[in-house]
């Protein structure tokens, strides 16, 4: 398996990072719960799909673990999509 | 692998296929069912009385194969058990014959005769059923197969009283099971034997062997009608009258009481069971239910109930032979177990062919009917002459021996039992004997159904009974011949006494 | 640091399974639930399982997000039918008990499995140690990718059994006639969004597949990025469900005949069930494998596109949602 | 060759051939299948009842790399019932489903991943595999309850689902507890592993009650009725027989083969428990009932019950008894799965001759359709445990043990069932012989087919015979000697 080269400094600085990208993730958990509406949840949930791709990115750096760029790969791909089904099929044909 | 091996099963196979092939035939096709439900008897009873010839020369006719584990399934001819398939497979025959007139023109004969031809083939399974196991797989069938007997009218107060015989022979069957399942796991599988089979196990057991006795004798009771567990026997009075007959003289009640039999000489042997001290209760148990049932019969109005109960007195003077201890009482309770088939069957044929002749059901209104059917009239009297015991009828052979007996084996009492009994029994049928030949006959019959030119009523109805008067007479006159039942019965007391 | 990390981590997923559990506003549950996938993909990651943060990133993106929205918006639709009848209402006010009686049990459940991991005594033997040992003998590098398509796969062969009953019990469940989806028209947005999109995403999942046989990926990771171009090629109103039915039921069993033809076929040479040759093995399992990225993605898309399309899209939804 | 692989590939082939050639006549064609199934089966019972048990290493990765499959006296049992049933099933369903064209077309693939399924299951050696097993046998049995696709068979399937679905769960994490103290899934290396210590109790809990779920023992009976009240004849028949006591085999395996020693003898007097409630429950559940096959349903519920008496009969009682116990727990297996086949297929036609679920609407059928009728009645024989029949064998065999070893309480749940039962068979049978109903006109009837009336007697007649034939199972489940001393011949 391949693995990066990194420093242990670098292991917990990459590491903050992931946790700071969780916290916003977090914050972006109240805005689900809170809404007021559907847009506004749907939105939060893209941030989730951003934040974990940053998150991953990180991780992969922390953890010297490629395949997780991978992961972070295939994410942002299909993140779009619930995006697309929300839009087709809670707006309606005429939003 | 001989032909010994396969007459018993043959003994079954005749009612079981005959059952199934009735099953088949449409209800239409009478002449066709009934000439082959004929044919089956006739054979059924050849078979029989081949085995009976052939156990009288020491012949071994046994079917045995494995069920599971140590469990056999042996079917076995031994004196006992042809004195119970002679009596089934004769009175079938009459009855079968008197079923068929009885039954003309109404809905689900096929479905009747079949389950009355299984009816019979578990009765045969029951007298030659060589271990318990074999009896309980019997004595559930049987179970199963007179439900639908009983329920036969399909009307609202059948039906509850099907309910009614379900509840009582299925809480006996299983506490006959797990009695059976108890024995099992104590002294593992044994086959009937002659003086029995329980005198070697350790006396640890004895006070576990005195509650299997009283779990199998309650399980049994249920079908024997034993005080208190009769509640079934005058609901199913509902039946069609030679349901009646079948129940009462041939099946249901007589598999109780031969398995009372079976369970007293064969599983423990009288001599054991004595010194257990389970003898003496079920002596008692036995003159009470005597006692009681003849005192129900005489509030009865209605003449199937007051027979009924009669029934409930009659099959505990079997019991109570059986359980005096002594070889006198043996052959009078065992000598019962066929003559009172016999006298009871007249009696019920009677009984139903008043009801379909002349529409008459209650005692009240039999007033004169012996100068409308003096045939039939003549018949009940004999029978009921034979249930309270005057001579020259079966009655008197079973009632001396037993009375005999019971001096023999020191319970005198017994015999003011016996004496009470026959009272009892002399003011229940003398009545009606007295009111159908003396009474005055009305203007109009409640409901004449059947006139006809030659007899007094339909024959097919009339010859079963008047045959059977004539054997209850016959046994009683022709008693000390080689081959009466008493001779039979005396052979199987004497080999469980003299082994 | 780690441990900071993975606490936190704990914490959010907590919160966003009680966020699904106690919204009573379905749509909020489901978007919820969508973070749910994300965090929990990155549990995995934690857990140093790279192939399920993999498979959990493209299911949880890619499918179920789109199956509860769908959901979501056929019982609006569904109720939008009925006048007054509310959208998150889908029975009476939840009993106390009902609230309570999952944490109790669920507390429950965790101090006894606290206790088991805790007592738990050292494992005789190591299953890993074995894999790594027999790894030179599968055909593949990837000691996970061996364990499914090789020393387990009879475990995956059923498994794809599994799916394809699946997509047959979904098949049975739709009527015999079904009217194509109202509003299909082609929306320009979304169809050049899809010319952009759909091709990288087929490239990322025959990448997946290839990979799997030296890192972290394959059939299954690479079937639910497939499937997920497909449920986007349909949102975005190209009418590619209506397959020719026969051809779909090729197309689904495809890979699982394949499967079970070399299972079977192996036994010719007296070999038992499922065994490769060894020198083929690699070929082999990298051809099931790629038959099974293509059933595994039209079976996955074939579940998200049985359902009848909701009958029409509601602003009823919407409205109602703003007033809170 | 062996024969073992055959037994999955043969109805896995024939489940795609169904799915991709749905124009053939595939009724017929898996007709054949079954023949051929059947075959398979028959050869390999012989086989091991000659050579003993066998194991077979897939993919020749021995345990606990890979995964081994076992065909010993018990499996080999349960393969040859199955094949049985399913082949009268689906002879049955070839007339049953005349009338229901759009399920036919579906049914057929998922009885095939249902029979592979199954089978596989009889055959695993390995917890893990297990688990795939029972998640095909949910699926397709959950598929086959919502083919007819009304409101009450979409709700009842859904609530199955998600029932079986929590009792994977269960059942998986436990097995990830065994794995990761043990570290091996093979079913013989963990049994002589395995210690009594908490994390094995905690795996054990929960695997038993996941299966418990997927067993519908009470109380976690409640999605059965519906599920299997509701679906068609013939899935009901396979549901009933089949599908739930694979999860029972699965527990049962676990505690005899892996558990009996770690377990405390208290959780067996539990089940039992549960498996008494469950029998008085269901019975008097099924009394109430006044559709025919929701009493059938809530029968099995009661009849699972005795299933779960084994385990008290078994654990910690003498060897004697304990073999007495698993012999009559798995000839109530055979026994029920028999009867209850035949009673649904029995029940099958009669709901569609009457053309009514109604009990009611049985009124004076006695005479109308009386094979059918008949086939019901045999069947409930041997529910009654009433001789001579498997059922009964099965009550008397846990009779035996009950009594020998001291634990009369199960004497008396034995014997109370079984009068439970033959209330609720004798309330049908009641409604059947009225005759005022037939002379008020009601109770007309159209005529089955003679196929559908067959089958139902057949296995009906198999659950009476097995009461004669008792000693062949049970002698095949009696020989572990054997089966070890050449397991480790094998070696």
């Amino acid at each position: 398996m391949q693995t990066l080269n990194a420093m242990p400094w670098a292991t917990n600085f990459w590491l903050a990072i992931a946790g700071l990208l969780l916290v916003t993730l977090v914050a972006g958990l109240w805005r689900i719960w809170r809404g007021p509406t559907a847009t506004d949840r749907m939105l939060a949930a893209q941030l989730f799909g951003t934040t974990g791709v940053g998150i991953l990115l990180a991780l992969s750096q922390a953890m010297q673990q490629v395949a997780l760029i991978d992961v972070a790969l295939v994410l942002a791909l299909l993140a779009v999509i619930a995006m697309v089904a929300f839009v087709k099929r809670m707006q309606g044909p005429s939003s | 692998m001989n032909i010994n091996f396969w007459l018993p099963l043959m003994v079954l196979a005749t009612s079981l296929v005959s059952a199934i092939v009735i099953f088949i035939i449409p209800d239409e096709r009478n002449i066709l069912r009934g000439a082959f439900n004929l044919l089956a008897a006739i054979v059924k009873i050849a078979i029989v009385a081949g085995m009976i010839v052939g156990v009288y020369y020491q012949q071994e006719f046994e079917t045995r194969f494995t069920l599971i584990g140590d469990i056999d399934f042996v079917l076995r001819a031994d004196a006992l058990s042809l004195l119970f398939a002679g009596l089934s497979s004769l009175l079938w025959l009459f009855t079968t014959i008197y079923a068929m007139g009885y039954l003309r023109g109404t809905p689900n004969r096929s479905r009747f005769f079949g389950f009355f031809s299984l009816c019979v083939a578990s009765t045969m399974g029951i007298a030659m059923a060589g271990n318990l196991f074999t009896f309980l797989i019997f004595f559930e069938m049987l179970t199963l197969s007179t439900y639908p007997l009983v329920v036969h009218k399909g009307s609202k107060e059948a039906l509850n009283s099907g309910r009614t015989y379900l509840i009582y022979t299925m809480a006996g069957g299983a506490v006959l099971l797990l009695g059976i399942a108890w024995l099992h796991s104590v002294v593992g599988a044994f086959d009937f034997a002659e003086t029995g089979v329980l005198r070697d196990v350790d006396a640890s057991f004895y006070p576990t062997l005195q509650i299997i006795f009283i779990l199998l004798i309650a399980g049994l009771g249920v079908k024997a009608a034993l005080v208190p567990l009769h509640g079934w026997l005058p609901k199913a009075m509902v039946a069609p009258a030679p349901v009646s007959a079948l129940l009462h003289a041939v099946a249901v009640v007589k598999a109780g009481a031969f398995g009372i039999v079976r369970v007293i000489y064969n599983v423990y042997g009288v001599e054991f069971a004595a010194s257990l001290q389970l003898l003496l209760p079920l002596a008692i148990l036995a003159s009470i239910t005597i006692i009681y049932g003849s005192v129900q019969a005489i509030r009865q109005l209605d003449l199937k109930k007051r027979l009924a109960f009669s029934t409930v007195s009659q099959v505990s003077y079997i019991i109570l032979g059986l359980a005096l201890f002594g070889p006198i009482a043996t052959v009078g309770g065992l000598v019962h177990l066929l003559h009172q088939g016999i006298m009871k069957v007249t009696l019920f044929f009677c009984a139903g062919l008043y009801a379909e002749t002349i529409g008459v059901k209650k005692i009240a209104d039999l007033s004169g009917a012996g100068q409308r059917m003096p045939l039939t009239s003549a018949a009940f009297t004999i029978g009921a002459f034979g249930m309270i015991g005057i001579p020259p009828t079966a009655g008197f052979v079973s009632k001396w021996y037993l009375g005999w007996g019971a001096m023999e084996a020191g319970a005198p009492w017994v015999l003011a039992v016996l004496l009470t009994s026959s009272a009892l029994n002399a003011i229940y049928f003398l009545p009606i004997v007295h009111k159908l030949w003396f009474g005055k006959a009305p203007q109009q019959w409640p409901a004449e159904h059947i006139p006809f030119k030659r007899f007094e009523t339909n024959p097919w109805l009339l010859w079963p009974a008047i045959i059977t008067a004539a054997f209850s007479i016959g046994a009683g006159l022709l008693a000390a011949a080689g081959w009466s039942p008493l001779s039979w019965a005396e052979l199987i007391a004497v080999r469980e006494y003299l082994p | 640091m780690n441990l900071a990390f993975d606490v936190l981590l704990g914490i959010a997923l907590l919160l966003c399974a009680a966020g699904v559990f106690y919204s009573r506003d379905l749509f909020r549950a489901v978007v919820m639930f969508i973070a749910f996938g994300l965090l929990l993909a990155l549990v995995w990651v934690r857990l140093d399982a790279p192939d399920l943060a993999l498979a959990e990133a493209a299911i949880g993106a890619g499918l179920t997000g789109v199956l509860m929205i769908d959901a979501v918006a056929h019982l609006s639709a569904k109720n939008a039918h009925h006048q007054g009848a509310q959208f998150d209402q889908t029975g009476a006010r939840p009993q106390l008990w009902s609230r309570i009686l999952p944490v109790f049990s669920a507390v429950i459940i965790f101090i006894l499995l606290l206790g088991a991991i805790w007592w738990r005594p050292d494992a005789p033997v190591s299953l890993p140690d074995l894999v790594a040992e027999s790894l030179p003998e599968s055909g593949v590098e990837h000691p996970i990718t061996a364990v499914l398509l090789n020393f387990r796969s009879y475990d995956t062969l059923l498994e794809i059994a599994v799916l394809l009953v699946a997509v047959v019990v979904a098949m049975a469940l739709k009527p015999d006639t079904s009217e194509p989806e109202a509003g299909n028209s082609k929306d320009p947005i979304l169809h050049g969004l899809s010319a952009r999109l759909v091709p990288p995403m087929l490239v990322v999942g025959v990448y997946i597949l290839w990979a799997g046989s030296y890192m972290p990926g394959g059939a299954f990771q690479g079937g639910a990025i497939l499937a997920a171009a497909l449920v986007f090629l349909k949102l975005a109103g190209f009418g590619i469900e209506r397959l020719a039915d026969s051809l779909l039921r090729i197309g689904l069993a495809l890979g699982f005949i394949v499967f079970l033809t070399v299972a079977t076929s192996v036994m010719i040479g007296g070999r038992p069930f499922l065994t490769y040759p060894e020198s083929v093995a690699g070929e082999l399992i990298f051809f099931i494998e790629a038959m099974l990225t293509f059933s595994i993605g039209l079976i996955l898309f074939s579940l998200f596109s049985q359902a009848p399309p909701p009958v029409a899209p509601t602003s009823s939804l919407q409205g109602e949602q703003d007033e809170r | 060759m062996n024969l073992i692989p055959f037994l999955l590939v043969i109805p896995l082939a024939w489940a795609l051939i169904s799915l991709l050639l749905p124009r053939l006549p595939i009724g017929p064609i898996a007709l054949l299948g079954m023949l051929v199934q059947s075959l398979a089966t028959a050869l390999l019972w012989r086989s091991v009842q000659l050579h003993g048990a066998e194991r077979y290493a897939i993919g020749d990765w021995m345990a606990p790399l890979g995964i081994t499959l076992v065909a010993d006296g018990l499996t080999v049992t349960l393969l040859a019932i199955t094949a049985l049933i399913a082949m009268v099933c689906a002879f049955y369903a070839l007339f049953y489903l005349r009338s229901h064209r759009h399920e036919a077309r579906y049914f057929w693939p998922l009885f095939w991943f249902l029979l592979a399924s199954l089978n596989g299951i009889w055959l695993a050696g390995d917890l893990f595999n297990l688990y795939v097993g029972l998640e095909l046998v949910t699926f397709a049995a959950v598929g086959m309850v919502i083919l007819s696709a009304n409101r009450q068979t979409l709700a009842a399937g859904l609530r199955y689902l998600y029932m079986a679905l929590l009792g994977s769960i269960g059942y998986l994490l436990g097995v990830a507890l065994l794995y990761s103290a043990y570290g091996t899934l093979d079913m013989r290396q963990l049994a002589e592993l395995i210690e009594p210590n908490w994390t094995t109790h905690v795996a054990m809990l929960s695997i038993s009650l996941g299966l418990l779920v997927k067993t519908a023992i009470f109380p976690f009976h409640f999605w059965l009725p519906p599920a299997h009240g509701g679906a068609l004849a013939p899935v009901s028949a396979l549901l009933s027989a089949l599908v739930v006591k694979s999860s029972f085999y699965i527990l049962a395996r676990l505690w005899l083969d892996v558990g009996a020693d770690v377990l405390p003898v208290i959780t067996a007097q539990g089940f039992g428990l549960i498996g008494a409630c469950a029998i008085f429950y269901g019975g008097f559940k099924a009394l109430q009932q006044d559709e025919i096959k929701m009493l059938v349903a809530y029968s099995t519920v009661a009849q699972l019950g005795y299933l779960m008496l084994v385990f008290p009969l078994a654990a910690g009682t003498a060897p004697e008894h304990s073999m007495l116990a698993w012999q009559g727990g798995m000839l109530h297996v055979l026994a029920h799965a028999l009867a209850k086949s035949a009673m649904f297929l029995s029940v099958g036609t009669l709901v569609l001759a009457v053309g009514s679920k109604k009990i009611d609407a049985l009124a004076g059928i006695s005479t109308r359709i009386p094979l059918s009728l008949f086939a019901f009645g045999l069947a409930g024989v041997s529910l009654m445990g009433l001789p001579p029949s498997g059922g009964f064998n099965a009550k008397w065999l846990m009779l035996q043990s009950a009594i020998g070893s001291g634990q009369w309480h199960w004497v008396v749940v034995l014997s109370l069932g079984s009068l439970l039962t033959a209330t609720y068979i004798f309330k049908v049978f009641r409604v059947s012989f009225d005759q005022q109903a037939i002379d008020s006109g009601k109770g007309l009837v159209k005529r089955a087919p003679w196929g559908m009336e067959l089958s139902a007697l057949f296995l009906a007649g198999l659950a009476i015979a097995l009461g004669f034939a008792a000693a062949l199972p049970v002698e095949l489940l009696s020989l572990p000697e054997v089966e070890s001393s050449l397991m480790e011949a094998s070696q």
